[in-house]
């Protein structure tokens, strides 16, 4: 059934067929596999023509149908049965299509893997990873398209992990199965076809990180994380042609983020914006912002703000959707309203990056 | 709503009405190219049979609940051809504003309360408008149509259970395609496993048959609605369909090879159009005038529709905000 | 089944029969119930001999078993049931014993509660009411003292109520059953014992208010919910004699509060702290002080603080217990903190408030 | 281990272990009431007769699973008795550190995996461990004990579902105590709907019996382990039994109300360890002096636990952080 053959598996081991982030995740499916015999990976669709999206194409014809499968629509139970084999030796991926299915399985992620180590009194770990990807664009609509990071942050024994840049998502993807905990692992689909070249595996893992400075200025900070991290690399570089100098920080780990080089770097800026594809309330930007204020309050000139999604569901109608997700040119407006500046012709330095970013899904999945 | 024996005006109806949804779902598909209707789509092609089957026996007052793919059971239930239209175009004037698309359609008008995406969904909100019918003594049921692969979800059994218990008046009309995505039944449930036998389990009675095939198509869905018309008791049927496109979208992707040749080419020979035409033929009467007279009818209704579609407005994002709270 | 019998209910009628916070919860339903006849109550335990704490003793008696009931265990079907009955011209209350077991029922709280206004184009409207317990004490432990109020509030198209004192516990109630929208409504078990004598009820319910405004003072702002307004209320109260004028204001409707009372009274005071009963990471406090900051950074003195449990599950042992939840005391010396004073003999002062409230709910339920 | 017919050593084991558990589980009830257990407890006094009875089934190697009522099966597994009192008395030294109290036990030094408040929780996770033994090629089995109640659950049919799918070498175990806390049947489960025939409608080979009826018990249990051991698929066994005490605490609450007299009495009448002892007598044997003996070495045992558990230091919050993460 599986549209790859042990050519293409080839190809992937010689990075020969890795172009892009989905490929990149591909990648480290296989190499997690491949030097980790306990690594399973399974969820609705694994092992169908379309590999969820590609990310998992080739792994059943490598690994066998009893590390790779396929699954009923039964989110719960296989939540359910990720942990009992983590509690037991393994180390399962569990993928789904869609954040929004995870949502069946909120008993199984919140009172079971989240506590299990906690209540056991640290006896046994459960090496999860949950992977979820956010659909948005192509009237995805209230019910494939939510981004509820921030939700899923705030519970305390889930680790977070939202990729920016390709061989991060490669990166990480591979620490956060290597990781003993629970990780809620989430790829924004607009991501998964940015390039890359697979140069740079490895063979190890490395620990689960907390953030990676993506650039740097000493007018404004930015934290943010998966495609904001991508739009404010670009709005860095814009601005830079504008003398505006600005550091921004990918905080890729949500709920463990690096507070101290955030802090260090608003001590240098005294402004801060945070950047996030959620609803803005009670989002991960505003943690970082209240975390930020009893360290930096002398030092900041103005008060910190925040770029997130509205506090409403998306509607399906291209118009709406059109107006509710921010880009690249949000954020130079945004800054230029904090700095209280204005940048010329903007507009046009935007282009090139506007139709990047623009490059969206078009359905009809 | 019938509930006398079947006669050769039901199988005119009935063959009318799946020519007419098919007639319908093609233009769409073809129409899906053009860029325009900018949502996932789950077309019903090949699967009209259980829907109208079933809606030739419920009245307006009657209630119907559905899921991703719900445009046979939206139209067969009577809904609105123009606002399901234009709320692919995502439209303001579409039967949900804009806001839900293909996946979520309602039109209370015709007791269509509500189809939405979520793969099981809607199961047990039908059996809370159930027990509204029930609390209220009214004499109307609820039916909540799901595929196959929402009996894998676990609000399915819980469902069948309180139906159980409270004596609903609901019927879980389940089309069995034997497929959720492009995923056989295989992975997905034992061989061992039957459906019906699930829900005769929690005491509930069970209907099973070929939905392609006009007579027990008909005759199961009758003797389910008097059933639960009369006794105020949940029942389940199960028919057995197929789908001819993919899963999502519309497009034939019979290459990509999920399907094998001989299945497919099995379920096609079993055409729910076929077998009506044939079924007719057979009570003495030529389908053929009847059918393109009513795939003329349909393409004006789909012209026009269209056509009310591309005028209407664009919902705005100020007026979504609204929509968040009542 | 029952142990109220009629003459009880009489009681109930005439008031003789409330004394606390759980009983005017009763009284709710009771009025709400009497003066609607579209509003139902069920969920599990709802009819057996303890009726949820007692707060639905009487109700099956009085308004039949088709209108209270007792369910399966099968909360995710029971949610989804609730809300068919809603979209039904009916008013469903469903209570959970527990905060904790609603999370078997979020995908049909936030995948269809929350969204169906929304998903059909304002159509239609889900008037349901969630009545949600948080236990905590005598060893309630990970899985049974979830205080996920924050959670919820992130979700957009749900209403998150969580009241303090009785009275309003009785009010918001009712309010809560005749608003349209879903409702969260939480209660704090402690609370439960708080007194109140009944009076003030009323036939018609005002429509959900969004904060109560409880001290009035001009050295600092505290915005709290629940149990945490309570605690606030008795340091503003004491910090009286301090000379330390602190203005409460109790932020009962958690995703929709009174950010313009909340930033005049900041504008005074220049100060913030945020109380508040939920794990502190994306905390309501969180999002409170985010939004004040654009409005009063001109104003603030120093750096806005929040009071909120810590960011790990919370232990079963007693010992763990009893260090994991903050009271009264910690309220005054966060607050002596941030005003930089001490307050000589504070001790004595709060012994009175602090066998109050460590009158908490001992077991073994 | 016992895969050989039941032995009047078997019944002699059975007894003697039933008598230990409730011996213990007395001594928790009375001491409970010095407050100084502060935590929820769901005593399984009533209810021994199917956790030792699957239990005499079961080696070390095996694994079981539970939920909030699992003292009766995590003694029966084998697990420690004093880390058991110790984590009810909330000390470091308990079986969980302190952090999971009496609803969440854990020996693995045993096989016992974890047992968890939430009702239905670990149906879905003894599924996992069950596959990683198919994964592994382990010979073990295991048993995932759970009450009636959380039958209503979804995740329980889903994990029908799957068990059945991939042959997993797992035993549903549900004690039928026809109460979930103060609830009755009635309300929860239609009298038409089976437990065994939801599980045989899934494929599942199942089983019912009395639990308080030792030949049953041990007869069923054997079929079962040997069936799931030998053919590597999932079996279900219902075994009913009855619960002495209050749902949860150390107390009778007969006078509520919620349970009839003659109920009561029957199940009374029909008492475990009064049953093995006819049993044992019937064979010949006298149970009084094992009785005797039993309860003396019991109390010891308890007398030993309790006094190390109160010695034993309390966890520090500051370790309760480093809980959190591995
Ligand atoms: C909870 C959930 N999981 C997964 C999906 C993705 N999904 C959409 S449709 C579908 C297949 C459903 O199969 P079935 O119920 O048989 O309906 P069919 O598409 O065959 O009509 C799946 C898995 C979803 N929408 N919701
Ligand atoms: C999801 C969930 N809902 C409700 C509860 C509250 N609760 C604790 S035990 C119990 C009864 C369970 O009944 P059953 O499964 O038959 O076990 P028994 O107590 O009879 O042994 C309930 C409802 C819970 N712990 N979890
Ligand atoms: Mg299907
Ligand atoms: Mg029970």
């Amino acid at each position: 059934m599986n549209m790859l053959n042990k050519n293409s598996v080839k190809e992937l081991k010689q990075n020969k067929r890795i172009n892009n982030f989905a490929d990149g995740i591909a990648a480290a499916f296989f190499d997690s596999m491949r030097y980790d015999p306990t690594v399973l990976a399974f969820g609705l669709g694994a092992t169908d023509p379309k590999n969820i999206f590609g990310t998992m194409a080739g792994l059943e014809d490598e690994f066998g149908n009893e590390r790779v499968f396929d699954t009923p629509i039964s989110e719960n139970a296989m939540t359910g049965m990720a942990i009992g084999l983590a509690i037991s030796g393994y180390k399962p991926v569990l993928t789904h299509q869609r954040l929004d299915f995870s949502l069946l399985s909120i008993d199984q992620i919140v009172n079971a893997a989240a506590k299990w180590y906690f209540m056991f009194g640290g006896q046994q770990s459960v090496p999860l990873v949950i992977r979820m990807i956010i659909g948005q664009g192509w009237g995805q609509g209230p019910t494939h398209s939510q981004a509820l990071q921030s939700w899923f942050a705030q519970i305390p024994g889930l680790k977070v992990i939202m990729p920016a840049f390709p061989k991060d998502g490669y990166n990480l993807f591979r620490s956060s199965i290597a990781d003993p905990n629970p990780v809620i692992f989430i790829e924004h689909r607009w991501l998964h076809q940015m390039s890359w070249n697979g140069e740079g595996r490895v063979v190890s893992p490395t620990q689960l990180g907390k953030s990676n400075q993506i650039s740097t200025g000493s007018d404004i900070t930015i934290v943010s994380n998966s495609i904001g991290s991508v739009y404010s690399h670009h709005a860095a570089n814009i601005l830079k042609k504008y003398n505006v100098g600005v550091e921004v920080i990918d905080a890729f780990n949500l709920r463990d983020f690096d507070i101290n080089s955030i802090s260090k770097s608003v001590a240098k800026t005294g402004r801060l914006l945070t950047v996030d594809f959620s609803h803005q309330f009670c989002s991960i930007g505003t943690e970082i912002i209240a975390q930020v204020l009893p360290l930096n309050f002398a030092d900041l000139k103005i008060a910190p703000e925040r770029i997130a999604l509205p506090n409403f569901p998306v509607g399906t109608s291209f118009n709406i959707e059109k107006d509710f997700y921010f880009s690249t040119i949000d954020i130079c407006k945004k800054i230029e309203s904090m700095l209280n500046v204005t940048f010329p012709n903007i507009d046009d330095e935007l282009k090139e990056y506007q139709s990047s970013s623009k490059k969206r899904f078009d359905g009809p999945f | 709503m019938k509930q006398e024996p079947i006669t050769i005006e039901d199988f005119k109806e009935f063959f009318s009405k799946i020519v007419r949804i098919r007639t319908i779902e093609q233009a769409i598909a073809e129409r899906y190219h053009a860029q325009e209707m900018k949502c996932p789509m789950h077309l019903s092609i090949g699967q009209e049979g259980p829907a109208v089957a079933i809606s030739m026996q419920l009245n307006a007052s009657d209630k119907m609940l559905s899921t991703h793919r719900s445009h046979a059971h939206y139209l067969a239930k009577g809904g609105n051809l123009t606002m399901m239209i234009s709320e692919f175009f995502g439209r303001e004037t579409g039967c949900s504003g804009g806001m839900g698309g293909s996946m979520h359609l309602i039109d209370k008008s015709c007791g269509f309360e509500g189809a939405t995406a979520i793969v099981g969904n809607t199961i047990p909100i039908a059996a809370g408008v159930a027990l509204s019918q029930k609390l209220s003594k009214s004499k109307n049921i609820t039916v909540v149509c799901f595929g196959e692969g929402a009996t894998e979800e676990g609000v399915f059994s819980e469902t069948l259970n309180i139906a159980s218990v409270k004596n609903l008046p609901l019927i879980f009309f389940v089309e069995n395609n034997s497929y959720s995505v492009y995923s056989p039944l295989a992975p997905r449930q034992s061989i061992n496993r039957h459906i019906t036998k699930i829900s005769e389990a929690h005491g509930i009675k069970s209907l099973k048959g070929n939905g392609n095939n006009i007579e027990e198509a008909l005759a199961i869905s009758l003797e389910a609605t008097t059933y639960v018309r009369e006794k105020r008791k949940p029942c389940l049927i199960e028919l057995e369909t197929y789908r001819y496109l993919e899963h999502c979208g519309p497009n034939n992707d019979d290459h990509i090879g999920y399907r094998t040749k001989k299945e497919i080419d099995f379920w096609k020979s079993y055409d729910v159009i076929a077998n009506a035409k044939k079924a007719i033929k057979e009570l003495g009467v030529s389908p053929d005038s009847l059918e393109k007279l009513i795939q003329e009818n349909t393409k004006e209704e789909i012209d026009n529709a269209f056509r009310e579609a591309t005028l209407a407005p664009f919902p705005k994002i100020e007026r979504s905000i609204s929509y968040e709270y009542a």
